[in-house]
């Protein structure tokens, strides 16, 4: 019985299958509101409303002839989608929504798993420098130094804005990060700067306008992804819309109250506040234009982490003043 | 680390093909080469085989975005040559179109500039209202891009009373929508910081170089054709030469949307003052011999067309200046010390139109970096041969 | 400058060495020297008569002679100097260390044309495929076109 | 310099129609001058050649099929045809045997399939001398 309880939480939910059709989803929520913005139509003909477009192409690449060139390192170039994907859906099993019981620390919820989880969402961007290597490509390349100059520059900031909430909860766990602030909402409201900075640091790490540097089209063709195709480049699709799941879901756990009210309330707090992110994440990419590599590593040390430890600061001053 | 990146002849940045060189050291370009000759159509020779009218239409295809200067700046040379004046309403509608097209084209350079910094909204923006000019264009016209409007004598069509209230209505609008648009490029920090300082061409560059255009404008230098050398109906409207010293891609942009303001000036001077009359006289199938040099300020820069006749009803000589090809040894000073990043807006800041061929593609091999020059008939064989290692799926068939 | 003054003063400063000065239209004047005296002309033409602004070259076949004509162009009119070189011996002086602009256009002349230019910087094809034949130069009057019969691919032949 | 210049205007057309139109579904409007396909309306034509001297495609082939008969065939050759409408202009017949027709959607997957072509006897010029060959606007019917 626990096999196929497992088995039941890998495959179905909240494991792969609710992962796909769910992030999917987000992927068509993101460009219907993206196209909205720009007084275009978006998705409209695949699936009521276009709802169906994200899986569509996903399914199109599948299709597509998968060519992997001569000069690339075949292994980590053939292994890497699937590694990456994989971690980031592990990083989804973490989400305090579907291991809500304060009382029962499992194997998806315990005492430092807001670490673990920061940790699952820095692979991936390693995981794409790698790929870029690997491709031997010169935008590649070009993309991959781009990808690993950047994590240095979004990196610190985020960290330093997600664990200043915790900081004030005092538990390194989601779920009891998320009870705190639900028993005191008010104390959200000290965190809102940290909010803004993981929402940009967010942006980043999901690569999107203004910080789509390493796969700027315009500049360096595909970037990090210009050898990609085929299977392996819907599995790299996946994964993004995957990690903005995980991403945004973190954001609300850690600074929107989390998601309280059991299974299926909590559910609807989950889809209610992790769609607002992704709004929020939406319309900064309409609001900007891409800026230099540069640019990014100068924003990110001169205004993000200032802002950042400003944060901290003032967490650790409340929680003084608190006790 | 310095290595070479090929940007074109097929490149996301790139509309039209051509080979941009970058020789860069990390991020920073030290050195930058042009290769032309993947779009040339040998229509100068073609041209020579060509009656006069059929040359109109000829040069009308020579560029897509300025189809109607190219057709307009060879029509202008072809009327000297046969000593012929339009009526003042068919020229009054010629240039009319002329100015209508120069707003279309700097608002979809406009556009293309947010898009090459990766600003689709402002991107989309802009062309949702290029449409309002575009519809403007097929009202007079007929069609969107290849308006052939021109013939020798005159125009093809004439407008009316219900039109020019619509052209006016359509202009004001723009007007606003142009003047909002100059204030989100130059307030948004994001595109500013992306824009100003990039591309530096200074004004003494701009001048040896031979810059023409925007793209001299921006640096300082007042190259207008139509006031240094004002043809047909010029010299009786009010307008301003748009310049900006900043002499970078910020001030490129300044200098673009200024003149869209100028342009509707000019429309709205020119549909009120529309003259009555005929619109074209009748010309005749032949040219007398001599010359005629003929230039004309498309929304690129300075057209120049040299024409020579030799009695018959097919030009001896057509030569054809675009004023991009004046402006590639600028762009190669504008791109040197500049980042991989600005590649694309520089590049676009000129609004290329690329209009030349060549037969050979240039490969890099991957791991030796060694460049190999592959003929189309290598190419095509390997093509033939990959498809032969590819599993056979058959012919393609349509599922529905 | 209106045109005749600048006609006046064109003579006057090269004298004999214009060996014809026209001023058919509005702002349109033809100037013709000997090549040897091109690139003196041409600087006479930048300091002068603030002719930096070289618009294009174009060269004209005419059968025993090649002409080659230089458009500039000041804010007061539009100067062409014309030249001629002969067929059996196409050669010209580079005028790219006066006028920095010229290279490209000195490119085109030399594979359009085969019009060897003399100290160009950058002397490679501008337009042509690299593997064009040589001694082709595809605007000469002599150098024909053969327009292939139309192959149309696919369906019925 | 304001940090989102751009929100404003953003958020007013999230809740907007579309300025894009859903096009295979739903078409807008072609204008009245609108050069689409030069067709042939042979009852008129006096076979004067205007056109396809002018056409700078060599779009158009008039040959005699049988000259006692003065029974000629036209082909317009649609793969060519750069939509120019100067055969509207050229043709010297009141009203037009050269027309133009107000179709865009005329993709076809064979070149052969665009060509069209009029078997037909020549008409006799009417009396009144033809309208000289002003380059008036030709009214496209449909």
């Amino acid at each position: 019985m626990a096999v196929l309880r497992t088995l039941l939480y890998l495959l179905i939910y909240p494991g792969i299958l609710f992962l796909f059709v769910y992030s999917t989803f987000c992927e068509w929520f993101d460009r219907k509101v993206y196209a909205r913005l720009q007084n275009r139509m978006g998705p409209t003909h695949t699936g009521r409303f276009g709802l169906l477009q994200p899986i569509a192409d996903f399914f199109k690449l599948l299709a597509k002839e998968d060519v992997v060139p001569d000069a690339a390192d075949k292994g980590l170039f053939n292994v890497l989608p699937a590694v990456s994907l994989a971690v980031v859906s592990t990083a989804a099993l973490l989400l305090p929504v579907w291991n809500f019981d304060l009382a029962r620390a499992g194997w998806t919820s315990f005492s430092g798993d807001i670490i673990v989880m920061l940790y699952l969402l820095s692979l991936p961007t390693l995981i794409l420098f790698l790929a870029a290597w690997s491709s031997t490509n010169l935008f590649s390349t070009i993309g991959g130094a781009r990808v690993l100059t950047m994590l240095f520059g979004y990196e610190v900031p985020f960290f330093l804005a997600v664990l200043s909430p915790a900081i004030l909860a005092n538990s390194w766990r989601l779920a009891e990060i998320s009870a705190f602030y639900q028993a005191k909402p008010l104390l959200l409201l000290v965190n809102l700067l940290g909010f803004v900075v993981a929402l940009i640091a967010v942006q980043a790490k999901l690569e999107r306008t203004p910080f789509d540097i390493p796969d700027a089209e315009t500049e360096i063709v595909g970037g990090t992804f210009t050898e990609y195709s085929g299977k392996k480049l819907a599995l790299f699709r996946l994964t993004f819309d995957v990690e903005l799941v995980v991403a945004s879901g973190l954001l609300a756990a850690v600074f929107l109250g989390g998601f309280p009210g059991g299974a299926l309330i909590g559910f609807v707090h989950f889809a209610a506040k992790t769609l607002f992110v992704i709004f929020l994440l939406s319309l900064i990419r309409a609001l900007t234009a891409r800026i230099r590599i540069d640019q990014v590593v100068s924003f990110a040390w001169k205004v993000l982490a200032p802002l950042a430890v400003i944060q901290l600061l003032a967490t650790i001053l409340l929680k003084g003043f608190l006790s | 680390m310095s290595f070479q990146i090929p940007i074109g002849p097929q490149h996301p940045a790139l509309k039209e093909p051509i080979s941009l060189r970058m020789t860069v050291d990390g991020e920073v370009i030290t050195d930058a080469d042009i290769r032309l000759g993947y779009n040339h159509r040998g229509l100068e020779k073609l041209a020579e085989e060509k009656t006069w009218v059929q040359n109109i239409y000829l040069t009308e295809r020579i560029c897509g975005i300025c189809s109607h200067s190219h057709a307009t700046c060879f029509v202008q040379g072809v009327e000297r040559l046969m000593e012929l004046t339009p009526p003042r309403r068919g020229l009054y509608i010629r240039y009319l179109v002329s100015e209508l097209e120069r707003v279309h084209s700097h608002l979809l350079w406009l556009g293309v500039a947010g898009h090459e910094a990766g600003f689709d909204s402002f991107f989309m923006y802009t062309w949702r209202d290029r449409e309002i000019v575009m519809d403007l264009l097929e009202m007079i016209s007929g069609n969107r891009v290849h308006y052939a409007m021109n013939t020798i004598g005159g125009v093809r069509r004439d407008i009316d009373a219900g039109q020019k209230a619509t052209i006016l209505e359509g202009i004001a609008t723009l007007k606003k929508r142009s003047e909002y648009y100059f204030g989100i490029g130059a307030n948004e920090p994001s595109f500013v910081a992306r824009i100003a300082g990039v591309g530096l061409l200074s004004k003494e560059q701009a001048i040896a170089l031979c810059a023409v255009g925007p793209v001299a404008r921006a640096s300082g230098v007042a190259r207008d054709v139509r006031k240094e050398d004002p043809y047909a109906v010029y010299d009786e409207l009010d307008f301003e030469v748009c310049t900006a010293d900043s002499c970078d891609v910020l001030a490129r942009v300044v200098v673009r949307v200024k003149e869209l303001l100028q342009s509707y000036r000019l429309i709205e001077q020119m549909v009120k003052g529309l003259p009555d009359g005929d619109i074209v006289v009748k010309a005749p199938r032949k040219a007398k011999p001599g010359e005629a040099l003929s230039r004309y300020e498309a929304p690129r820069g300075e057209n120049t067309h040299y024409i020579k006749s030799n009695g018959s009803d097919k030009p001896e000589r057509l030569k054809v200046r675009a004023p991009t090809l004046a402006n590639y040894p600028a762009t190669v000073v504008m791109l040197r010390k500049g980042f991989i990043a600005d590649i694309p807006l520089i590049f676009a800041a000129i609004d290329p139109c690329i209009c030349c061929a060549e037969r050979a593609v240039t490969l890099i091999s991957a791991r030796s970096g060694e460049e190999s020059i592959v003929r189309m008939s290598d190419l095509r064989r390997r093509a033939l041969d990959r498809s032969k290692y590819a599993s056979v799926k058959g012919n393609a068939v349509w599922p529905f | 400058m209106s045109d005749i003054e600048i006609v006046e003063s064109l003579k006057r400063d090269l004298g004999a060495k214009a060996l014809e000065l026209t001023n058919p239209d509005r702002r349109r004047i033809f100037l013709k020297v000997a090549a040897p005296e091109l690139v003196p002309t041409v600087t006479l033409l930048r300091d002068k008569y603030d002719c930096a602004y070289l618009a294009t070259i174009s060269g004209v076949d005419k059968s025993e002679m090649f002409e080659v004509l230089y458009h500039f162009a000041s804010p007061a009119a539009s100067i062409t100097v014309r030249t001629e070189v002969p067929r059996s011996e196409p050669r010209i002086a580079s005028i790219s260390a006066v006028i920095p602009g010229a290279v490209f256009y000195e490119r085109e002349i030399q594979e359009m044309f085969g019009v060897a230019v003399e100290g160009i910087p950058d002397g490679r094809r501008l337009n042509l495929p690299d593997d064009w034949p040589d001694g082709q130069y595809p605007l000469r009057k002599d150098w024909k076109h053969v327009r292939p019969e139309e192959v149309i691919p696919g369906g019925k032949s | 310099m304001r940090i989102a210049a751009f929100l404003p205007e953003l958020l007013r057309h999230l809740f907007k129609k579309p300025a894009t139109v859903d096009y295979p579904f739903k078409k807008l409007e072609v204008p009245k001058d609108f050069r689409g396909t030069p067709y042939l309306r042979p009852e008129l034509c006096i076979v004067c050649r205007a056109c396809e001297r002018d056409c700078p495609a060599e779009a158009i082939e008039i040959a005699a099929v049988n000259e006692a008969e003065k029974r000629f065939r036209m082909v317009i050759h649609n793969d060519r045809c750069i939509h120019c409408a100067q055969c509207v202009d050229s043709c010297p017949t009141t009203p037009k045997a050269m027309q133009i027709d107000s179709l865009f959607e005329i993709a076809a997957d064979d070149r052969h399939k665009l060509k069209k072509d009029w078997v037909y006897v020549r008409a006799v010029m009417k009396p009144k001398p033809a309208a000289p060959a002003a380059p008036a606007s030709a009214e496209p019917k449909v």
